[in-house]
């Protein structure tokens, strides 16, 4: 069985090193969900589509040598991928909160729409992505050297906030900051529904290998949307997880 | 009348037949302790070897028609480490198998001996590993340094000592004779494979072969266990390819005393162990077997 | 832009590179005629021996979930009855490649003579069959007598000389070397398997083991040419799980210069000849291979 | 895969070493289409079924070891099996008559209907089955020693016998009585549609092995039903077939 591939169409430059990519891939995607993307010849890593719609898309941060090629990806490139995979965000009932950092965002995209709010923290501007996409007012910026809106991290400005309003509670960042979201949240007397999107070291996407698994469970397949109860039970939530050999490191 | 689904295999107990197969879902103690707690009656961890590995850089795994092709490449914490993951594992109160890896008796011994102090039941010695130069399948082809592992680290364990053997080889049942002052057989390891993806051009694993698991080499695995069988008395355990309660039933019938079950967590998770006791169970009333020692073989006459 | 689906394997000019494989659909000369008027490039006769033979019992063949098992037992009508079938199957002006058993070179050197006299335009020593005892995989897992019924059979043939060798064994790259005298080689035959009835409790096939073939195998096949086009330069013919054009591709890119196709006719019928030679043609034309030797060995850097 | 199992519910003496075995198998059939049927430890052999209702059964002569075993088997015992195989006989449109030889007459049992008719043969009265299955006068039975009916082969009979009436007919006996019959209505000028049900030795049922194979096609696949016109371009029927070794003899 060969990989699937899409060709990508467009190119966009959103902050400082990410792009969005787009292309068409007839496969029905949930927001939430992620793509396997292989660069032959470099290696594969895991994508949360940042569009859902008929053209699909991924945003992506270069960190390293696999998510620089796709960065340097042109219209006409093919993009080798397969999936989708994970379980997805469930779909908002009422108006409802995005709080995204860093590329985290990426995941939180494709739950865009007119009773979307955000909280978008960055480490300066010109990280910051996809504030556009939200109405005025409704979009809250936090940066950690006060280049734009708050001049702090997340949770300095989460705990300020009024979650009353909100039916559900999207969060998608890196583990220190979405830990520090849970305590925030936990600390407080919070009604809406609160999911976290998680992110480990995925090997094979599929459940096998072991190495995104948090808990006892595959963040690749029963992630890597888990509800605040689910990460109540996670001993390893903010506390420890593996590395590409498997060795066990504290966070 | 009830069937009883506990069994024994080399002085093990399990209260079923149905055990965790090594590399799958055996990195982390948590998921480990998952699988257990889901109704495996034992988990073989991944097999850790003296020094930490990365393994190779993904893709290390590949869907196919019918199977899976991997090259994981022994990616371990190194022994030392492992240690922590056995502790949280062992808190389902059921058997964890340690699974080892290197490229000589000593280093075999060693693993064995950090394996037993961490409290594993039984030690699986990986002789069967496809994809990584020096150890794996290169040991486990050469039917002298089968014997010369085997006794060494059996000299060292007061467990009882499993050997997994490789497909691979022109001639099973010289490697599993030279295998035989071990406890147990573990038969099967994967079948060395490939896959190239036509658009790319290119191997699709990073490490170019790998593999292959799955259904498709369930009927290797029963040729394997059956050939093993046929020629000598030891107990086995037989892995490769089980999905279904089918499967289980035809690795006993050809003599098997338990199985392994690695991909098929693939599709099903980890509530794989119990659906497939439960419809185990039930062909076993229907058949009319009391126990899984009825099953045993039966095929072989 | 066209492509051109032509090849040739060791002197061997063929219109396209689908062959049908040894062992099916070839007993009868008039099936073979309906195969290569089905588009297939030329036909490989089943494997014959000296004397007639009706092969195991059946069932002789049994269709598992992503492919076959079987242990015909090499029934063949002997070779002087055999001239007969080749008669009728050459009225399609297509090569057909005689394919050959025996249990030492006496045997293959008289069988190649004959065979070259019926107007066979290859031979194919059939040194791989993994269900029949002392022909077949016991003479191809032996290098020295490899080597031997190679360099017998050379030396009385005019045409090529492919030697169809055997995945079951540890080393396939030395038995390959082992084989270099020949025009090409075949790679690969069935994988030794089985399959037990769980209802029935017996094996299902009559023989109890024989070998496996169809999609399963196909990454065995894969990585074995892909091993030896590696290890040596030599014409490959790539069989073993091809089914649609992917399969095709796949061989070829690992470097095969050609390939054969058995089992897929299982549910495809000989029809699946053109319905791949479409596909593979259309296909071509996308990724822009003008033809056959642009797309050879291309996964191999 | 194991094979798939039908439990006997009824056996039938229809006569001289020939039984009908009922079973429940939940498969859609066709009449002229065949099983495997496997006696382990024993062998396999093709059956037609002689019935193809919810209720199926096998009508099976006595020849060897199998088909022995076979008729030896009682209610309750297991039936194994794959199948069904074989392209069926297409539907009758009008009258039309069954030309049965032997046990031949199983295959073409299903096909008995209000507007069927009958030539029954058989070597002698007790070998006859299935003649009680049509309405009085519409059945007509040959022996060869004529211990019933008209005395002689199918064909002695039905080169005086008017077909004009029938838009279909369907025959199935031994190829030599099939051979025959084929002649004589390639002699004639005949206007229903003919469909002959041949018989081949079958190892696979699959159409991999060749055992079965007549003109290039396959028995188990591309028949055991074949059209008159079909046959006209086989050299092979009624001449030669391949025994066991794949050996080619006369017939
Ligand atoms: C479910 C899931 C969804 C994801 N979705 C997206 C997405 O939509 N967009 C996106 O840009 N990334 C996403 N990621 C992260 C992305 O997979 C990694 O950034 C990527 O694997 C890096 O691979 P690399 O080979 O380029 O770099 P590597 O060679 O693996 O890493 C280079 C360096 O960067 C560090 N690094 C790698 N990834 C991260 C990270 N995510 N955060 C901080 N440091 C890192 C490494 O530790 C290393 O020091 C997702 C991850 C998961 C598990
Ligand atoms: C498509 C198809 C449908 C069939 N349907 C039926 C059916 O409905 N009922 C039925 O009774 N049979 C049927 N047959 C024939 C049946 O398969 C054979 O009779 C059977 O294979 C005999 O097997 P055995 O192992 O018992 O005997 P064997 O050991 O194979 O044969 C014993 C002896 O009997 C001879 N013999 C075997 N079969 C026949 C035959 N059919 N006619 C004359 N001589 C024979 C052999 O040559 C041998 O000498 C069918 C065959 C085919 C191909
Ligand atoms: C992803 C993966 C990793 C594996 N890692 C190991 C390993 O570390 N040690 C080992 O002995 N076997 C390993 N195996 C082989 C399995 O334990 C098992 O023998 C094989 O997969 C056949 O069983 P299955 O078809 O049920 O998966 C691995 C298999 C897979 C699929
Ligand atoms: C029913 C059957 C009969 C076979 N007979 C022979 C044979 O006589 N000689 C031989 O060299 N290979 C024989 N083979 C092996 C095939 O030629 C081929 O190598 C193998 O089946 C793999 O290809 P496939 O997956 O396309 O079938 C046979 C295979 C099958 C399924
Ligand atoms: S990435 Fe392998 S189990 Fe999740
Ligand atoms: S019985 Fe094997 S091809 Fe028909």
């Amino acid at each position: 069985m060969s990989y699937e591939y899409a060709t990508v169409s467009g190119v966009k430059e959103e902050g400082r090193g990410v792009r969005t990519l787009w292309f068409q891939w007839e496969r029905k995607v949930e927001p939430g969900q992620f793509v396997m993307v292989w660069v032959p010849g470099l290696g594969e890593i895991p994508l949360s589509l940042s569009s859902t719609d008929h053209t699909k898309s991924i945003t992506i941060k270069s960190f390293g040598p696999v998510s620089e090629a796709i960065t340097r990806m042109s219209p006409g490139d093919r993009i080798y991928l397969r999936g989708p995979y994970g379980r997805p965000f469930t779909r908002p009932t009422g108006q409802y909160l995005l709080i995204g950092g860093g590329s985290g965002m990426a995941s939180l995209r494709p739950m865009v729409g007119p009773r979307a709010h955000a909280i978008i923290s960055a480490r300066s501007k010109d990280d910051l992505i996809f504030r556009d996409a939200f109405q005025p007012g409704r979009v809250h910026v936090t940066t950690d050297d006060g280049s734009e809106g708050f001049k702090g991290n997340t949770v300095d400005f989460l705990r300020t906030f009024d979650l009353s309003g909100f039916t559900e509670i999207y969060v998608c960042g890196p583990e220190r900051m979405m830990f520090s979201v849970y305590r925030e949240l936990r600390s407080r007397q919070v009604n809406a529904r609160v999911e976290f999107s998680l992110e480990r070291l995925m090997k094979c996407g599929i459940g096998l290998c072991d190495s995104c698994s948090i808990g006892g469970y595959q963040l690749c397949r029963d992630g890597p949307v888990f509800s605040i109860d689910e990460l109540d039970r996670m001993e390893e939530f903010g506390r420890s997880r593996l590395v590409e050999s498997g060795r066990r490191i504290t966070l | 009348m009830f069937a009883d689904l506990s069994t024994e295999v080399a002085g093990l107990r399990l209260e079923n037949p149905l055990m965790l197969a090594s590399g799958i879902l055996d990195e982390n103690g948590y998921s480990m302790l998952r699988v257990l707690r889901s109704g495996a009656s034992a988990a073989v961890t991944k097999s850790i070897g003296e020094e930490e590995r990365n393994g190779y850089r993904p893709p290390v795994v590949h869907p196919l028609q019918s199977g899976m092709l991997n090259a994981i490449g022994l990616a371990n914490p190194g022994i030392e480490e492992y240690g922590h993951e056995i502790e949280i594992a062992r808190r389902a109160g059921k058997p964890i198998i340690g699974s080892i890896f290197a490229p000589d008796e000593a280093g075999f011994s060693r693993l064995a001996e950090r394996m037993q102090s961490f409290g594993v039941s039984a030690i699986e010695l990986n002789l069967s590993c496809p994809h990584v130069k020096g150890v794996g399948s290169e040991v486990g082809s050469d039917p002298v340094l089968v014997k010369r592992v085997v006794q060494a680290v059996k000299s060292v364990s007061s467990v009882p000592v499993f050997a997994k053997l490789s497909p691979n080889v022109t001639d099973l049942v010289e490697i599993a004779r030279a295998a035989s002052d071990a406890d147990g057989l573990v038969l099967i390891n994967t079948v060395r494979a490939m896959a190239v993806d036509i658009r790319a051009r290119r191997p699709v694993l990073s490490n170019g072969f790998g593999g292959l698991s799955g259904p498709s080499i369930k009927p290797v695995g029963i040729r394997c266990v059956y050939e093993v069988r046929k020629a000598m008395d030891i107990p086995i355990v037989g892995v490769g390819g089980i999905s279904g309660f089918e499967d289980v039933v035809e690795y006993i019938m050809v003599g098997s005393d338990a199985v392994q079950i690695g991909t098929a967590l693939w599709r099903n998770g980890p509530g794989i162990f119990s659906s497939i006791l439960c419809e185990l169970e039930k062909f076993m009333e229907e058949e009319g077997y009391r126990g899984i020692g009825e099953m045993k073989g039966v095929a072989l006459q």
